[in-house]
């Protein structure tokens, strides 16, 4: 071969390479190389769209039993939001849905805009950074309450880091200052299973924060918590308002009345009315459904 | 046995009276001693022209009714000697020794009196005889055969009187006879045909003939093919209703109670020693009424179990509750010691328990199926206690407690239940049905001090197949086991069927994590 | 707060422990002679082999019962996995000394075999035994564990489907056809490593290195257990969706004790092998599953230390009583079952842990 | 020692309790008499009875334990061959003495084992003879059926080499196995009557002891007569059919080397010294219905020519007693004078072949002319025919 | 009516109750609060039986029960809801309730103002306890407890879990069976408010002792809100 052939054979390849240079600038996601959405970054969540999470005319039943029906309902990231509504509106099942324990009939849930949550386990989800109390308190009782929040510590939870792992320094801070927003920094090696109810709470709340998550699912957290300590949970969820997002479900509307800036109410697995705590409250059909007179 | 003697003696009267011969004593003799030959050869010759005392004495023979006194022999008539061709009483030594009968000689025996009492006035008496000379009879019977073919008036008799006639002139050396016959026997439903079509098609030569018994052949075969599938089918159901059984008991005390019951077996084991005993004393005290000890072993092998296992539920399951794996290792330690004790006091060895009289045969549905009764006392059985179990769980404040109990103990207590009392009621419950069980089994398998040990792990695999505390669900699985069992088995062999039954259930669980009838809902 | 692996006096205990079996086992019974009070017999040897192997076994089933929460009712097939692949290579070892002088092991000889079945090509070679020892019994666990954990089977019904699998494994073993020489296995073992196996010095060097696997194996449990591993584990046992909802994907830790587990038992079983000179189908039976149980439930189980005192209390004492009541001697193990639920429901380890607490 | 000890390993607790234990009693009972007459050399025999649990590998253990701790002059023990593989190699390292009393496959000759039952000569081949004659009712066409283990699967390749050579076609051999412990035969029986529709079929069943009383049972139910389709069993005697109803047996066969309705003097007097011993020891099951059986009778034949081979010896070191054992005769409750071979291990042994009564008793129809030499290893299998007749040394 | 004095119990090793004492009279709600952890729920558990206590008596109309099983005390007239509901999952709502008339006589038709207390139980009635929600399942509790009508209600933490109207309610009927005069109630409450609108009697807990009674009435005067805090 000779060397002007080679020359023009490396004009057309640098010709070509500009072309599909200048074509990749003009997609319509201005010039990122996916030329549908914006790139998808396993494990950050893209709230771009002001949503951190997002369900669409989800519904589910159960022997033909409508539990969520027809559900819409979206959260900003750093939002606190409370959910209201009578026993057996559906309050716990939404958040089953949201976790991956309960798939539903039909819908679409979504953890920002890019990640369907859906196709995904209720591990996957976890570290997605979706953290969840369950109204029935859930720790592991044969484990101590160190124990317990050094599991929930946010951290690679893959088998073999989990065999090597180690506390370092800053997680043992991390771990020592949630014990004590718990209070329980004296109960630290006992049983979990020992706890009372409240306690459990506690551990339970203790737990989330431990994980970190970007997203909370509180469900009645201060159930069976004296006033006052319901007082020290709202300053905390307050506290963690803006950094995370919330979703709260409660009943007692008091601590509600603290958090809350907007509340959404469900009622037979949808919304029945949303705004601020006195808009809902002044809702007809609020009061006869929930509130009572 | 009198009985049947008097009754070939009827016959005799009225068919074969008038003819002239009489057993002589070298008749007899030639019948009773000597080389196989030699005596099936004079039955043989004997049955052409029996009269009562011949008809007799082979009846007698049959029925290892005679004794030899040297060369001599004897008939024995309630423990005492006879002289067959006089009647007169003969002194019978102890060192009279009975003529042997091989299966040879029997099966000639039977013949000769089945083809006389084709003649007899009982209908049923005639059927039976048919049903004996199938696939027994060559040209020497066809007189006889016609002769009854002619007197014969029941429909069905006749049909198969006609069909008994074709099988007999199947070796006809006229070719028309043989022709005749092979088409002939395309109508019947029995696999004995299917013998002599096949034996005979070894050996025909001629063509026509030859295409007439294919034809036959085929018709026959897929008229059993038929009772095949309804046998298998049967079987499966059969194998079914004894899992269920065996699964029943445990669906209350593992399913319902949470107990995991090593012991579920002896539990079974224990059932069928004690319908062993009630046999023992039925025998020993009412011999007249042997045939319905089964009855009266089943309210026994129900209280025996129940007793046990109350006794079991009082010493030491009761505190054990909610910790379900400490009741592995206590019940297996009771399982070894139950096993232990049935061994020193009945012996390690098996103990026979007989099928009741009314319990043994079958109905006949076609040729070649027929569902013996054993099998299906077993399944009506099975039923029954199903039946009993669900509506005692599921209709009864008794079932309630026993749910309530044992889903929780102390919430239930403080609703007013006593809660000890209730699960020893439900422990002796669900061991009084393995007793029932293990009742059930003594008709069809070996009691033995390892009876329960055969049947425990197919009994936990019915349950949570089934799904645990899911009576539904125990039947399903129950039946579904036996049946897929049973075709497997007709296919592969019992043993790959068997491997093949537990690959199933492995994978079947992965379908359904919970069994078929999965605890659905939140806090399955 | 990470914990030492074990206590100064624990690991005293071990280190006592590895003395004795390693060296002063072999001393009392090679070189005292047989009529001191001091000499070990070789039956003595044999018997203490037999049962560190059942120990192994036990140690496993603690790993996955006792701190995992899941009853495995097929851990004996594990065991007799490890012990076929170890006796498929000691009946190649056979040679031509066998009844019929053929390359080929005597009872495919009699079977009319011509050739080996395919499964038998890496049987000769040692290294690939050793291999094959813990690889078989992985992979079956891997393969079984992974699509049961997929599906979610938890509890009894994992338990049962292990016994199926059990249940399944002895009869496909039992046919003659499968090639592992149908109910009667393989006996009559000749060498190992081309050394006769019958040999006190032979049996001497099983004996030791059954004793250093036990040791090792002790201080691998300890170590996982005693991780952040071991934690997630028993979180697993008390609240999996607890688990789940902490971001922990339960499928990967419980197939890898899973599998970890049943490798102990394929090696016990490697072991256990030449020092009883049989294996056959039933050490697949569902009952020797079961009785691995019961010897963790005994010793006391997620303990460790426990399910090997449980594995000697329990085979010990039918070594024993089986000669001494021979008739009688199933009460006495029933009633040790019976009573050691009833009144020691932490098993010998937890009543020894009280009897120091009480004094405490 | 003032006592000669005698190690008994039969199964007392498991599934082959059922078999075994009554082996162990008839050890016993030999043992009682022998020193009731003044026991060997001047000493009396100890029997040291150990429970192996129907565990194999703990039959190669106590083995280990009687012949090293216990130091037993001989032991009598084993009945399935699994068992007899596990002691094997132990009794040969350790130079013991094993009498193996039950009918087996053969395939075997060890220096160290004295095998007292039938090999498949003395017991399989006569019987498929005996059902090929007209007598026994010219069987045609065989299923071989047995319980899926190794004595049954080499008896029945034994069984079709032999067949074949009788011209039996391939076609004409169904064989059929199923799982221990198989208790359903509703399936086997019904393809049984399948087959035999094709033409006279014969049952040779190796159905190993406790699913014997299901077959049965099943047999019964279904209606299969003997005549038709006559069973011959090589596993079931006298114990094994305690626990079935007969009546719907009779006429089914079983081959063995002795029956207790053998009737000759000797037997007499075993069965006599049988129900003695039983009721006197009140064992239980025996006590009531004493039964004897083939495996009973060569454990006594056994343990009878150790005696008198220990005296021919005057020691009970084992090379001597194994010496002696050569050729060493005693009159057995079969009736024959029954020897043991002079190099080959086995005994000498008639062949039965009896029919089931309706008491659960066999009617003997059949029987050789006279004892037959056994065949360890049986020439139907290749490459035995350059086996030596007697134990090589190892 | 219901007269508790001076009973200690423990945890293994660990000294819960101290020396409490509380009494319940008839026709009167005994509130008894105190914060996480102090014993409430222990103390109910030992007035039901279901914990056993070293020392002390409790006697119910007179008559000693401190040493009857649990069944008997229920069917001396003690109901009780505890905490965490504890209904019978696998049991259906019908049969739930119908557990709670376990020693009245069988064919005890189940109350139907039950209904119109918890007009839900009516519409799940064949539904699985589990499968409802936690507040169905709390009502379901409280209805069981009354459906055998105890002569003392022992509740523990019954609004938890409660949507408001329905604790609206809870409260009126726990007003109205007080006020029957037959029945005695003792009711263990975080929700302050709830507790003082009902108190005729109030106890307050800590760590595991008695640390101040009174009447009802004079809740807010004696500054329990604030023994109830930190
Ligand atoms: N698995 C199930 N099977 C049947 N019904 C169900 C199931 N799960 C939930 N439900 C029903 O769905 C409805 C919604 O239940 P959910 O627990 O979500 O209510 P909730 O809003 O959390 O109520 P609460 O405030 O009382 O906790 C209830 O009526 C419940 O009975
Ligand atoms: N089973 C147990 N074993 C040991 N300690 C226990 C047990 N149950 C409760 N405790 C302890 O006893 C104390 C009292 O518990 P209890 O449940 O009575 O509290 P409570 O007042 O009801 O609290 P809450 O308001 O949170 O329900 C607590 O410190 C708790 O940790
Ligand atoms: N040797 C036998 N019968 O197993
Ligand atoms: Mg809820
Ligand atoms: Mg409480």
């Amino acid at each position: 071969m000779t060397p002007d052939l080679l020359e023009q054979g490396a004009k057309r390849v640098q010709a070509h390479v500009a072309a599909l240079e200048a074509r990749t600038g003009q997609t319509e996601s201005g010039g990122r190389a996916a030329g549908f959405s914006r790139l998808a970054t396993p494990g950050e969540v893209d709230v771009t769209h002001g949503r951190i999470l997002y369900l669409e005319d989800v519904s589910v039943s159960f022997d033909g039993f409508k539990a969520i029906n027809n559900l819409s309902l979206d959260i900003a990231p750093g939002e606190l939001r409370c959910i209201i509504g009578p026993n057996g509106a559906g309050k716990t099942t939404m958040m089953d849905i949201i976790t991956g324990k309960t798939k539903p009939n039909t819908g679409t849930v979504f953890f920002g805009s890019t990640i369907d949550l859906l196709r995904y386990k209720e591990a996957e989800i976890a570290q997605l950074g979706i953290g969840r109390k369950f109204q029935k308190p859930t720790v592991f009782e044969q484990l101590t309450v160190f124990e317990n929040l050094e599991l929930a510590l946010k951290t690679n939870k893959g088998v073999k880091a989990s065999m090597f792992f180690k506390l370092d320094s800053a997680q043992r801070d991390r771990l020592a200052e949630v014990l004590h927003t718990i209070h329980l920094a004296e109960s630290v090696h006992r049983l979990a299973g020992n706890l009372s109810h409240g306690q459990k709470q506690w551990l339970e709340i203790g737990m989330l924060l431990m994980q970190d998550p970007k997203l909370l699912l509180l469900d009645e957290p201060v159930a069976g918590m004296t006033d006052e300590e319901t007082e020290r949970t709202a300053e905390l969820f307050l506290s963690l308002k803006g950094k995370h997002s919330l979703m709260v479900v409660e009943h007692d509307m008091s601590f509600i009345r603290t958090i809350s800036d907007i509340v959404t109410v469900l009622c037979e697995g949808s919304v029945l009315a949303q705004g601020t705590l006195d808009q809902v409250q002044a809702d007809e059909r609020v009061i006869e459904v929930y509130l009572g007179r | 046995m009198p009985k049947r003697i008097i009754h070939v003696l009827l016959i005799a009267m009225f068919c074969i009276a008038g003819r002239a011969y009489a057993l002589s004593a070298a008749e007899a003799k030639s019948l009773a001693v000597g080389e196989g030959d030699a005596r099936i050869e004079a039955l043989r010759a004997a049955v052409s022209h029996a009269d009562a005392k011949t008809l007799a004495f082979i009846q007698a023979l049959s029925d290892d009714a005679v004794k030899l006194v040297g060369e001599t022999p004897v008939l024995v008539v309630d423990g005492q000697g006879q002289d067959p061709v006089t009647g007169a009483p003969v002194a019978l030594p102890e060192t009279a020794e009975d003529v042997m009968n091989n299966n040879r000689m029997r099966g000639e025996l039977d013949t000769a009196l089945a083809a006389l009492k084709l003649l007899s006035a009982d209908a049923q008496v005639r059927r039976d005889a048919v049903k004996t000379l199938r696939g027994e009879v060559d040209e020497s019977k066809l007189p006889l055969i016609e002769q009854a073919l002619a007197a014969e008036t029941v429909a069905d008799i006749k049909d198969q009187l006609g069909l008994l006639r074709a099988a007999a002139l199947l070796g006809s050396t006229e070719i028309a006879k043989r022709l005749e016959a092979a088409q002939a026997l395309g109508e019947s439903t029995q696999a004995a045909t299917k013998t002599l079509l096949v034996e005979r098609l070894q050996v025909e030569t001629d063509g026509s003939v030859k295409a007439a018994l294919h034809k036959s052949l085929s018709a026959v075969e897929s008229r059993l093919a038929w009772g095949d599938r309804l046998g298998a089918l049967f079987s499966g159901i059969s194998l079914g209703s004894i899992l269920l059984l065996v699964a029943l008991g445990l669906a209350i005390t593992y399913g319902l109670m949470g107990v995991i019951n090593m012991a579920h077996g002896e539990l079974m084991m224990i059932g069928a020693y004690a319908t062993y005993v009630v046999q023992g004393l039925f025998q020993k005290y009412l011999p007249g009424a042997f045939d319905w000890y089964l009855l009266a072993s089943v309210p026994v092998a129900f209280a025996t179990s129940a007793l046990v296992g109350a006794a079991l539920e009082r010493s030491v399951i009761r505190f054990l509750y909610g910790r379900p794996l400490e009741t592995l290792l206590a019940t297996w330690g009771i399982s070894l010691m139950l096993m232990q004790l049935v061994r020193t006091i009945f012996g390690a060895q098996n103990v026979g328990v007989e099928n009741p009289r009314w319990m043994s045969g079958g109905v006949q549905l076609m040729g070649n199926l027929s569902l013996p009764y054993n099998r299906l006392v077993i399944v009506g059985f099975a039923i029954a206690v199903l039946v009993g179990v669900w509506f005692l769980i599921e209709k009864t404040r008794l079932g309630l407690f026993v749910r309530g109990v044992t889903q929780n103990r102390p919430i239930a207590s403080c609703m007013g239940v006593n809660t000890a009392r209730i699960d020893t009621y439900a422990f002796a419950l669900g061991s009084g049905i393995a007793g029932l069980a293990g009742c059930a089994l003594s008709q069809v398998g070996n009691v033995g001090p390892d009876l329960g040990q055969g049947y425990i792990v197919d009994s936990f695999m019915v349950v949570v197949l089934g799904g645990v505390g899911q009576l539904a669900g125990t039947v399903y699985a129950a039946m579904g086991l036996g049946v897929l069992n049973k075709f497997l088995e007709g296919w592969t062999g019992a043993v790959l069927a068997k491997i093949a039954v537990l690959v199933f259930i492995i994978i079947f669980i992965q379908k359904r994590p919970q069994g078929i009838f999965a605890m659905k809902g939140r806090e399955a | 707060m990470s914990k030492p692996l074990l206590t100064r006096s624990a690991w005293g205990a071990w280190l006592v422990a590895l003395v004795v079996l390693c060296a002063v086992v072999p001393v009392l019974n090679l070189w005292v002679p047989a009529d001191s009070v001091f000499h070990m017999s070789d039956f003595a040897v044999a018997l203490v082999g037999k049962i560190m192997c059942y120990a192994i076994c036990a140690l496993a089933m603690d790993l996955i019962w006792g701190y995992t929460g899941i009853l495995s009712l097929g851990h004996g097939v594990f065991f007799a996995l490890g012990g076929y692949a170890m006796g498929m290579y000691l009946m190649r070892q056979i040679g031509l000394d066998g009844n019929y002088k053929s390359a080929l092991p005597d009872f495919m000889v009699f079977l009319d075999w011509k050739t080996l079945p395919w499964h038998w090509t890496l049987s000769d070679s040692f290294v690939a035994t050793l291999l094959l020892v813990v690889l078989v019994p992985g992979l079956v666990a891997l393969v079984f564990g992974f699509f049961a954990f997929r599906s979610r089977i938890k509890g009894v019904y994992f338990s049962i489907i292990t016994q199926a699998m059990t249940f399944a494994a002895m009869l496909l073993f039992f046919r003659n056809e499968t090639g592992f020489g149908g109910n009667n296995g393989f006996t009559d073992f000749k060498r190992i490593v081309d050394i006769p196996i019958a040999t006190t010095s032979m049996r001497m060097t099983l004996f030791v290195m059954t004793a250093a696997t036990l040791l090792s194996f002790f201080l691998m449990a300890r170590w996982l257990v005693g991780s952040k591993f071991g934690r997630v584990l028993q979180a697993v046992r008390d609240a999996e969706t607890r688990v789940m909802f902490s971001g922990y994907n339960p499928i990967g830790y419980k197939l890898t004790i899973w599998v970890i587990s049943a490798m102990m038992c394929g090696v016990a079983g490697a072991l256990y092998v030449p020092q009883v000179g049989i294996i056959n189908p039933s050490e697949m039976s569902p009952a020797n599953s079961i009785e691995i149980a019961i010897w963790a439930a005994v010793g006391g189980r997620a303990t460790l230390i426990g399910p090997i005192v449980g594995a000697f209390l329990v085979n010990g004492a039918k070594s024993w009583l089986t000669v001494t009541y021979p008739e009688f001697w199933l009460y006495f193990l029933g009633a040790l079952f019976i009573g050691v639920t009833l009144f020691l429901p932490d098993g010998v380890v937890g009543l020894v842990k009280k009897l120091k607490g009480g004094k405490a | 020692a003032d006592t000669i000890k005698v190690g008994i390993l039969h199964s007392l607790s498991g599934t082959m309790a059922i078999s075994e234990t009554v082996l162990k009693d008839t050890v016993l009972m030999a043992i009682d008499e022998i020193n009731a007459k003044g026991g060997v050399l001047g000493k009396k025999l100890e029997p040291v009875v150990v429970d192996p649990a129907s565990n194999w590998p703990l039959f190669a253990e106590k083995t280990k334990q009687l012949l090293t701790q216990d130091k037993v002059s001989v032991i009598f023990g084993c009945w399935t061959s699994v068992s007899r593989k596990s002691v094997l190699p132990v009794v040969e390292e350790l130079n013991g003495l094993l009498f193996y009393p039950v009918q087996y496959e053969g395939e075997e000759l060890s220096k160290n084992v004295f095998y007292t039952g039938a090999a498949p000569n003395q017991q399989a081949i006569p019987a498929v003879d005996y059902l090929m004659s007209k007598e026994g009712g010219a069987a045609k066409r065989w299923v071989l059926l047995g319980t899926d283990y190794v004595y049954p699967r080499t008896t029945n390749k034994i069984l079709r080499a032999y067949l074949k050579s009788k011209g039996v076609k391939d076609t004409d051999i169904d064989e059929k196995y199923t799982p221990f412990g198989h208790s359903d035969y509703q399936t086997i029986v019904a393809d049984i009557k399948k087959f035999s529709a094709g033409g006279k079929t014969a049952v040779v069943s190796t159905i190993n002891g406790d699913s014997n009383v299901p077959f049965y049972k099943e047999l019964g139910n279904a209606g299969l007569k003997a005549k038709d389709v006559p069973v011959v069993a090589f596993s079931v005697g006298e114990e094994e059919l305690r626990g079935v109803d007969t009546k719907p047996l009779v006429g089914h066969l079983a081959a063995w080397n002795y029956f207790q309705s053998i009737k000759n003097p000797t037997n007499t007097e075993f069965i006599k010294k049988w129900s003695d011993y039983a009721k006197a020891k009140g064992i239980a099951g025996h006590k009531d219905k004493p039964l004897t059986n083939d495996p009973m009778e060569a454990t006594y034949i056994g343990i009878n020519m150790w005696k008198q081979a220990v005296e021919k010896a005057k020691s009970t070191d084992v090379d001597k007693v194994i010496a002696a054992m050569a050729g060493q005769t005693f009159k057995a409750p079969s009736g024959i004078v029954s020897k043991m071979d002079e190099k080959n291990h086995h005994l000498h042994k008639s062949v039965f072949i009896g029919e089931i009564k309706a008491d659960g008793q066999f009617n003997v129809v059949w029987k050789t002319p006279g004892p037959v030499k056994a065949k360890p290893w049986s020439p139907y299998i290749e490459g035995n025919d350059v086996k030596p007749d007697e134990p090589v040394k190892k | 009516m219901l007269n508790v004095k001076n009973i200690n119990q423990y945890y293994g090793g660990s000294h819960i109750l101290r020396d409490v004492s509380v009494q319940a009279h008839l026709g009167k709600v005994t509130v008894v609060l105190g914060r996480n952890g102090v014993g409430k729920t222990t103390l109910l558990k030992s007035l039901m039986g279901l914990v056993p206590i070293k020392t002390g008596t409790m006697e119910l109309d007179g008559k000693p029960i401190h040493k009857a099983t649990p069944y008997e005390r229920a069917r001396a007239g003690m109901g009780f809801v505890p905490q965490g509901r504890e209904i019978f999952a696998r049991l259906t709502v019908e049969e739930n309730l119908r557990m709670g008339l376990a020693y009245k006589p069988a064919g005890t038709p189940i109350p139907p103002e039950l209904f119109e207390l918890f007009p839900v139980l009516q519409q799940m009635l064949h539904r699985r306890g589990g499968d409802l929600s936690g507040g169905q399942q709390q009502q379901l509790a409280i209805a069981r407890a009354l459906a055998a009508g105890p002569k003392l209600l022992i509740l523990d933490e019954p609004t938890e879990g409660i949507q408001p109207s329905i604790i609206k309610d809870i409260g009126r009927v726990i007003r109205m069976l007080a006020d029957r005069g037959t029945m005695a109630i003792v009711l263990v409450e975080q929700y302050y408010d709830f507790a003082q609108d009902l108190a005729d009697d109030y106890v307050v807990m800590e760590r595991g002792a008695v640390r101040a009674s009174g009447l009802g009435k004079n809740m807010a005067a004696d500054g329990v809100r604030q023994m109830v805090a930190i």
